[in-house]
């Protein structure tokens, strides 16, 4: 019954994954990955408030009185958001304009909330962290994945970088909002093709 | 770095503050499980589980409506805590189950070959459906499709199969159905359900006044499933050892069977299956629905209060019943004699009802030992009223009042309640009725020299079952028909010594459709008896009546019956209920269970503050139209299984049991003659196994 | 007058939240399967959003710009919203059992619903003044709404379909919801 | 009652420390935010402008108080005399705020050069506000108060192809900017002297 630790981390790489499996922030999935970077750069964020309050929720679990727990994830996430949201003004601007408002949203993110209720609540602190590590990977994972297949074909760019020459007319579709839904939609299709669901 | 800290202590202090109290000011009670199912669920409130938010998908899960696993968050140790909670008080929640209720799949025929959308939906929206039955199923197989649960798969057959084990009762079936066919309903929904014109019945199960899915029955009983079988009846009929023994069986007259060669033999298979049970020695489990707290009284506990207290029990209230006589039973102990109906057999099956957690109290007898006024007091919540019929009408005669003049229940309750009756030599028995059947044979075993019943028609009018007919003139009963007795003649003790009656002649049809009898003058003629029982019909003593309380307010007929609207049971007090004989004037023992559980649905539904109303397109024991049949093809004739009896030499001089149960292989040889019929299809040709 | 029947068109039809600025996925998704839940879930989202756009834009104006401490914006605007939706739904359960019941079960899910704090966040963003902030809440709510129930219509109609298995539920949800962001797509022209 | 204090204090202490942990994190970051800031929203648009100046105008910068709110200008070296001043306005485009970088001949009060700084018009049209030169083109050597307009509402400004609202933008912002500038111009005149030199 009890999992090792490293499957704590694996499950939410491939059995567990966000949004794919558990298709719960869908905000972040849809608006920021009109590009790969910007993919990458709010699943790093979302790994690192992820990882961070699921680590104090788990070293907190027998102070917060069960009536107001949720609140007091909320306090733990909002502040590791703030935490993020200035670290990456400071270091990573570029990134951090890019995502705009998207980044203080983490903290209505589901996944933060459900992985705190559903894991860190009831675990340890090592496999609350594994469990962090995992899904925010996993989250990540997704992004970069998205945000290459939309800007692959919506901008001819992967990683800023042009795929196939200066005479491709980019599909701007699918960087627009329809496309974002079309794609992730495709995307969970193929997902549940590949995993036989 | 100052006003940050100082801003973030208020409004997290504020926070906590405002919300606490606002919690205890706002406070609302609420089912203690879902806040503790609320405090597993995720609490991100993020509608994945398609509720809007954790609280209602909490809520919904203790209503039995989401699955302990609605939540796509939380882990499989939350999940397992859930239905812990919901799980551990079991007794407490009534789980939904889906039911199929049309088993006709292929065989139920195609009107048109239908090529269009594989859904149930899309066919019925548009051709209102390919098959020539109206509620048959479609066995596109939409109700599959929509089952998150993998509960329901199309059987064998191509009508859906639901797997109880997995089914949470969600809906999603019944939803998608578009025809009335998957039904979600906890076990009081389904045990209060009255048939509905839309039901896929048969003939017989339309026609059983207590309303017993009959072909589902024998169905079990064919597979062997015989406990399966008694659960099946028991969701009706909570007598099935009784009935089994008394019931006349109306629902045989309408068997399709009966169009080819005989009507199956129902009531035999009831009875085996009933007997089955009792002689496991072990009772079959009855659950009952979490406690309602409230409180009903029954006045009576003959069949029909037995029946209504039995679904109230099962429903979730609490009964009492009060029972004038010493025992329970009513007309089954004290009307229906020992060698039709043992006394042990009745013991053993009300005990079972009891053993539910109703209460009894008898040899009390209302506004004699107890009065209205204080039963309200006591803190019932609604009464029900089933006190029978027991007064037995008068001859109208002359010298009625001699010694020697019984009348007919007060004699069979007298031997019922074994009090010593001086029984004589030669004995005349006045009426048609199975009252005057039940005298009869009973004074045979008596050991009376020579019995006559009196009738003033002819064997064909006679209302007592053909059965009983037939077995009292084996025991060497003296039937005098078309007599009417005009004067008791007496001695100077006052003792009788013969009944003087007019012959008659069948005149006009009357009302009732019988031909009226008209006496011939100077006909007179006497029977050289020494005792006479009267059983010419009976009414109710409604002498609790006239006492100055809100009894007297209750409407009664002329026949001096309770005067209930028939659909629903209720009198015209809000908290009155009355059905039995006492609503209906005398009548079967499976009328007066139909009735309670009937009065049992109003008084449910009166309990749990809903309007009390007809069921909608309640079918009220008339038939669908289009269910009764002129012919029936396809069917191999096969002889119908014979009821074993003891020989009459032996059975007349004791009070064995007469009726036998039959044996397993002629129950099953009987099952097999069933042909499954619903609304509209049936069995083609019953492979007959054996 | 007009500038601000501008900023509500271009709030309800032009830049959709749903629909154009990818915000409120999740209820979006959870809460259209059923007309009836959709229609109480907007209603739902106008009522709480109206009300927590004008907290936090008094909040932001009195409190974190006098006092310098804009970076608490995110805690403390997520909290003021829980908190603020907590005490409603206490509120009206107690109080107003009848808009409770057609409403308020929708009060929880709005808390963690990023519309709200969304549209808070815009509003600050974009320097709204508060009678701007306001209709631009409303407009937002209501264009979550039309949103909403436009899926929904659909969705229940998706049911009837024959998907196949792998496009099923989320997945043929998410196209759908693709299709009729690119039928707003056409309103982009209007203003 | 016990269990509310718990509640409380619980939630309290846990949002006061979540506000010493962001106020330390915000004292040590601001200033590298600040300048991020500056260089990542200002940065380009200023260099574009400013080009071939002989100082850093992002680091050569000074702060004038209009109204409530503080001005940035950053100052331009061209023939060893600080003479140029750019500084941001705003007008409303397409999808919000179109903010416009202005930089001004302080001796002859014409524009040296505009480009944009922060704006969310659509890809392919507004949005080449900020490649398109042919349009910023027009702005470069008219008056800085001259109040340019749209050939649509009767100015002599082409605007971008399908963009008339962005135009109409940039045209207010500039309008605004002027206004600002004469209202200004003496305090960054003095400002300006003691960058020369």
């Amino acid at each position: 019954m009890a999992k090792t630790i490293a499957q704590e981390f694996t499950k939410g790489l491939w059995n567990e994954i966000p949004p794919f499996r558990l298709v719960l922030g869908l905000c972040p999935t849809l608006a920021v990955t009109k590009s790969v970077e910007g993919g990458i750069g709010m699943g790093i964020a979302t790994t690192f408030v992820l990882l961070f309050s699921n680590a104090l929720i788990s070293i907190l679990r027998n102070i917060i009185p069960p009536k107001v727990r949720i609140a007091c994830y909320i306090i733990v996430i909002a502040t590791f958001v703030t935490v993020v949201e200035l670290l990456m003004q400071a270091y990573t601007y570029a990134i951090f304009r890019q995502l705009g408002i998207f980044i203080p949203l983490i903290v209505v993110n589901c996944i933060l909330l459900g992985r705190a209720e559903a894991f860190a609540s009831k675990n340890k602190l090592l496999p609350s962290i594994a469990d962090g590590l995992g899904m925010g990977i996993g989250f990540t994972l997704s992004l970069a994945s998205l945000g290459a297949i939309r800007e692959i074909f919506g901008y001819g760019t992967f990683y800023g970088m042009h795929v196939f020459g200066p005479s491709f007319e980019p599909f701007t579709f699918m960087v627009e909002a329809p496309g974002a839904f079309v794609c992730l939609g495709l995307m969970l299709c193929l997902m549940n093709l590949a995993g036989g669901k | 770095m100052v006003e940050a800290v100082l801003f973030l202590f208020a409004l997290g202090s504020g926070c906590g503050l405002i919300l606490s109290f606002a919690s205890k000011i706002f406070y609302v009670y609420e089912d203690p499980r879902v806040e503790k199912i609320e405090g597993l669920l995720a609490g991100a409130n993020c509608g994945g589980c398609g509720f809007a938010g954790c609280s209602a998908a909490a809520k919904a899960i203790v209503n039995e409506e989401a699955p302990p696993n609605a939540c796509i968050l939380i882990g499989p140790e939350n999940v397992s805590e859930i239905g812990g909670i919901m799980g551990a008080e079991i007794g407490i929640a009534e789980p939904l189950k889906s039911y199929n209720t049309c088993d006709g799949g292929n065989r139920a025929t195609d009107r048109f070959y239908y090529l269009g959308l594989n859904s149930c939906r899309a066919l019925a929206s548009m051709y209102q459906g390919k098959r020539d039955c109206r509620v048959g199923c479609l066995g596109l197989g939409d109700c599959v499709k929509a089952c998150g649960f993998d509960a329901i798969h199309l059987g064998p057959d191509g009508y859906p199969v639901v797997d109880k084990e997995k089914c949470v009762g969600c809906g999603a079936c019944e939803k998608v159905c578009p025809k009335p066919i998957l039904e979600v309903r906890s076990i009081s929904q389904r045990l209060l359900h009255l048939n509905a014109e839309d039901d896929a019945l048969a003939p017989c199960s339309q026609t059983c006044p207590a309303e017993i899915d009959i072909p589902r029955y024998i169905a079990h009983i064919r597979n062997g499933e015989y406990a399966d079988a008694v659960n099946t009846i028991r969701e009706r009929n909570p007598l099935l050892l009784a009935c089994g023994r008394v019931c006349p069986h109306p629902c045989e007259t309408k068997c399709r069977r009966g169009l080819a060669d005989d009507p199956v033999s129902i009531n035999q298979l009831k009875r085996f299956a009933a007997d089955w049970e009792m002689n496991s020695n072990k009772r079959l489990p009855i659950p009952c629905a979490p406690d309602t707290g409230k409180r009903v009284a029954v006045i009576g506990g003959g069949p029909a209060g037995l029946s209504c207290a039995y679904f109230l029990r099962r429903a979730g209230h609490r009964v009492d019943i009060f029972e004038a006589m010493p025992k329970l039973g009513g007309m089954l102990r004290y009307g229906i004699p020992e060698y039709r109906l043992p006394k042990k057999v009745l013991d053993w099956e009300i005990d079972g009802i009891l053993k539910l957690g109703v209460e009894s109290h008898t040899n009390v007898r209302l506004g004699v030992d107890f009065d209205f006024k204080s039963l309200i007091a006591a803190g019932f919540d609604a009464v029900f009223f089933s006190v029978g019929a027991w007064n037995d009408y008068k001859l109208g005669v002359p010298g009625e009042d001699l010694n020697g003049c019984f009348t007919g229940i007060d004699f069979l309750a007298k031997i019922g309640n074994e009090t010593p009756v001086k029984i004589g030599k030669r004995v005349a028995v006045v009426g048609g009725g199975n009252t005057a059947i039940d005298c009869c044979r009973t004074l045979v075993r008596k050991g009376v020299e020579k019995v006559y019943l009196v009738y003033r028609r002819t064997r064909k009018e006679m209302p007592a079952n053909e059965v009983e007919i037939v077995a009292a003139e084996h025991e060497g009963i003296e039937f005098v028909f078309l007599a009417a007795p005009n004067k008791v003649v007496g001695n100077e003790d006052k003792q009788v010594v013969g009944l003087e009656y007019l012959r008659m002649e069948l005149g006009e049809p009357d009302a009732s459709g019988r031909r009226r009898p008209v006496p011939v003058a100077g006909s007179e003629t006497i029977l050289d008896v020494d005792m006479i029982i009267t059983a010419i019909g009976q009414s109710s003593d409604m002498s609790f009546r006239g006492k100055g309380d809100r009894l007297d307010d209750v409407r009664v007929t002329r026949w001096n019956t309770f005067d209930v609207d028939p659909a629903t049971c209720k009198t015209n007090v809000p908290y009155i209920f009355a059905a039995g004989d006492a609503a209906t004037g005398p009548a079967l023992v499976v009328d007066a269970i139909g009735g309670g559980r009937k009065a049992a649905r109003s008084m449910d539904l009166f309990l749990k503050g809903k309007p009390v109303e007809a069921q909608p397109k309640q079918l009220l024991n008339k038939h669908i139209a289009e269910s009764i049949f002129k012919s029936v093809e396809g069917v191999t004739k096969k002889k119908r299984a014979e009821m074993p009896e003891l020989p009459v030499a032996e059975r007349i001089h004791t009070f064995e049991e007469v009726d036998l149960v039959i044996s397993e292989d002629n129950a099953q040889n009987e099952a097999n003659r069933c042909l499954s019929c619903c609304r509209l299809c049936y069995n083609m040709d019953v492979q007959i196994s054996g | 007058m007009g500038d601000l029947l501008v900023l509500m068109i271009s709030c309800i039809l032009i830049n959709n939240i749903l629909l154009a600025q990818y915000l409120g996925n999740c209820p979006f998704l959870g809460t259209s399967k059923k007309m009836e839940t959709a229609v109480g879930m907007a209603m739902a989202v106008i009522f709480v959003l109206v009300m927590a756009g004008v907290i936090t834009w008094v909040l932001n104006v009195y409190c974190l710009k006098k006092l310098g401490i804009e970076y608490l914006q995110t805690i403390s605007f997520i909290l003021v919203i829980a908190g603020l939706v907590q005490f409603v739904e206490m509120f009206l359960k107690k109080s107003i059992p009848a808009l409770y019941a057609g409403l308020g079960i929708f009060l929880p899910l709005i808390t963690t619903n990023c519309a709200v704090m969304g549209v808070c966040l815009i509003n600050i963003k974009e320097e709204y003044s508060f009678i701007e902030a306001l209709v631009s809440s409303f407009a937002y709510a209501a264009g979550f709404g039309l949103a909403l129930i436009l899926f929904t219509g659909i969705r229940e109609r998706v049911l009837l379909a024959r998907v196949p298995k792998p496009l099923q539920d989320t997945s043929i949800g998410l196209v759908t919801a693709g299709l009729i962001s690119l039928a707003f797509y056409a309103f982009k022209g209007m203003v | 009652m016990r269990e509310i204090i718990k509640m409380v204090v619980v939630l309290t202490i846990l949002s006061t420390a979540s506000g010493g942990l962001l106020a330390a994190l915000r004292n040590s970051t601001q200033e590298r935010i600040d300048l991020q800031v500056l260089q990542f929203v200002k940065g380009p648009a200023i260099k574009k402008i400013l080009e071939g100046a002989a100082n850093d105008p992002i680091t050569d910068r000074f702060a004038i108080a209009d109204g409530e709110t503080q001005r940035s200008f950053f100052v331009g070296k061209f023939n060893g005399k600080a003479n140029v001043v750019a500084f941001e306005d705003f007008g409303t485009g397409f999808g919000g705020n179109v903010g416009l970088m202005v930089a001004v001949d302080v001796d002859t009060d014409k524009v040296v050069g505009i480009a944009a700084t922060t704006h969310n018009e659509t890809p392919g049209f507004g949005a080449s506000i900020e490649t398109d030169k042919g349009f910023t083109g027009q702005f470069v050597g008219m008056p800085i108060t001259s109040a340019p307009k749209v050939t649509k509402d009767g100015g002599k400004i082409n605007a971008l192809t399908g963009s008339t609202v962005t135009s109409r933008a940039a045209c207010a912002a500039i309008s605004k900017a002027g206004e600002a500038y004469q209202r200004l111009k003496p305090e960054i005149q003095k400002q300006l002297k003691t960058f020369s030199g």
